[in-house]
């Protein structure tokens, strides 16, 4: 400590608050109060620096990075509408969906409107609520009506979101099934 | 050799002189004389970097011109060092050893006669090689202090590094029209069902027309059979959509009501007979 | 792409200017103008972002915290005066480096690439291996081939993570070696 340049007696409120604001911005961890005193050589008020800090708290609204009190103490991260823009340097894959949530989304795009009883039909097992609830949660299928049959099960049809978000402008744009037989005979033969 | 070793050439007067520049703090106290103590010599062997180093403090310390070195006082006063260290059994580097005899070869060189002017090219200055690395090692001496004195992290800077927000929104899963694609034909395969699920180009666009037709009479109610085409549109479009309510009525999904001939028809959702009301 | 939330076909530059500081004090590492880029959907101008960072370091001088360029790309540091701050939170002092450390930097930084026998030959003394492990743990010297001579030594350089820790951006950057002339005019004066 001894080696220390020298400083004035006490640090201006603005000098405070610009070692505050680089400590927290270097800090790999939330920093409580009590931490943060220790920056300075002098006893400073706590007042004092929760005051500042609610000051930097209030100088960074509004940008990409935000001054937050979490239990542990104060920290700066990242706002959230920033991290769309942060997530395109992720190189991570999105996560994949399983088999049965395509197939059984394949057969609501082709074979629409259908009951669960017809996917159950075309795949040859039980189709989990879980499954119909995720796509139904994306936003890409809902109910569309009934079918007058015993039990009256939903008519899923796939909305127009879905085909936004696969770029397509109607359904006909969908590969056409016709040409799965050479897909499927070119399979084959491989 | 020993006892030659011991007598220190003194340095001449005129460039002996003036303090010398000194790397360890400990070499100011450092007697020149003969007697060394023990504990002096060991500070003394921890501040030098080797051989080399210890002839620049020898040379920058007698003031003498690094590119016209006398040998004779030089190599008289690094063996002093050397043998008081020998003396006092310090374990001393071979590098020493080895600079000590390379400055007595060089000294024994300097004293023959010079080689006449013509052949100066066969006759190099025996001291070249020594000046040469002399100079070298100063030099990355004097960058190795440059090079420490540049602010660098951990010391002058720290990293700024904020923690990115924990994610809010998690990522879905991509799907592409390829991969219902696949997914179709994987169930195929295993169903073997491609000959009874053959689907055109235009029954796809009558499917999602059926979807539509479906939805608006989910959300709006009863429509008139009217409503259901758009004033306008292309006519392979109509006929779709046309297709599409027949599909839908053949598939009981929907039903058309006409009170009477030329009375307007009307489309709506099928009834179970339970719930439908009687007409 | 398709699941993020939809943005302004352009983003001005000001929101290009929040989202760079937002990621560059968000970043463990430097980033270099082609990574920064790759934040943006769409194709932003080299020059643009060149422009809108030497704003940003512009906006940040007199803070507590300074935007460098180094080898490796553009990196937030805390600035040299708040160091006597921050090291009161430290509880162990920085490393401090041996002579024969630093000169055995020196000659690789200088030098490089060279083996461990031309770094004797120039000291005049043995390396031990804890003064090149030293280094390498720092991350400065790495091995970065082999002379192809009876033992095949390694050669070592310094590493990128060298010059963005002294806040370099290239080797050109090193203090410049003194008296070189000397050796010149020693064997001019022949």
């Amino acid at each position: 400590m001894s080696e220390l340049p020298e400083q004035p007696q006490s640090p201006s409120p603005s000098e405070v608050k610009r070692v505050l604001e680089a400590a927290l911005l270097a800090s790999q961890d939330a920093m409580s109060t009590g931490e943060l005193r220790k920056l300075f050589e002098q006893e400073l008020d706590h007042a004092l620096i929760r005051r500042l800090l609610d000051e930097l708290r209030e100088d960074w609204a509004g940008r990409g990075i935000e001054l937050v009190q979490v239990s542990s103490g104060w920290r700066f991260r990242t706002t959230a509408d920033v991290q769309p823009y942060l997530d395109r340097l992720k190189n991570e894959k999105p996560a994949k969906y399983s088999r049965a949530v395509l197939e059984t989304l394949a057969i609501i795009a082709y074979r629409q409107p259908v009951t669960r009883g017809d996917i159950e039909d075309i795949r040859g097992v039980a189709v989990s609520p879980g499954i119909i609830k995720a796509l139904e949660g994306r936003g890409w299928i809902d109910s569309v009506g009934y079918r007058e049959v015993p039990g009256r099960p939903a008519l899923y049809a796939t909305t127009r979101r879905f085909l936004d978000d696969l770029g397509l402008r109607t359904l006909a744009e969908l590969p056409p099934l016709a040409e799965l037989q050479k897909v499927m005979e070119f399979n084959d033969a491989r | 050799m020993s006892g030659e070793a011991l007598i220190a050439e003194p340095v001449p007067a005129e460039t002996a002189a003036p303090p010398a520049r000194l790397y360890g703090e400990a070499l100011e106290k450092l007697p020149l004389d003969l007697y060394i103590p023990p504990d002096a010599l060991e500070v003394f062997l921890d501040a030098f970097q080797g051989p080399l180093d210890l002839l620049l403090y020898l040379i920058r310390k007698a003031n003498v011109d690094i590119l016209d070195i006398p040998m004779a006082p030089l190599t008289a006063q690094y063996l002093v060092y050397v043998e008081a260290m020998r003396s006092q059994r310090l374990e001393l580097a071979a590098e020493y050893l080895l600079m000590a005899a390379m400055l007595l070869e060089i000294k024994s060189r300097m004293l023959l006669p010079r080689p006449p002017r013509e052949a100066a090219d066969e006759g190099e200055d025996p001291r070249a090689e020594l000046v040469r690395r002399l100079i070298e090692y100063e030099q990355m001496k004097a960058a190795a202090l440059a090079l420490d004195a540049i602010p660098r992290i951990q010391r002058e800077h720290e990293w700024v590094g904020v923690q990115v927000a924990e994610r809010l929104v998690e990522i879905q899963p991509n799907v592409s029209a390829t991969d219902l694609q696949l997914a179709w034909l994987a169930l195929m395969r295993r169903a073997d069902m491609t000959r009874h699920h053959k689907v055109t180009r235009e029954a796809l666009s009558v499917r999602e027309f059926m979807s539509g037709i479906l939805r608006r009479l989910h959300e709006e109610g009863d429509l008139r059979f009217d409503q259901l085409f758009e004033v306008g549109a292309p006519a392979a479009q109509m006929v779709v959509n046309f297709l599409a309510v027949l599909e839908l009525a053949r598939e009981n999904l929907i039903e058309l009501l006409q009170l009477e001939a030329f009375a307007p028809i009307y489309v709506r959702t099928a009834r179970t007979a339970a719930v439908a009301e009687p007409v």
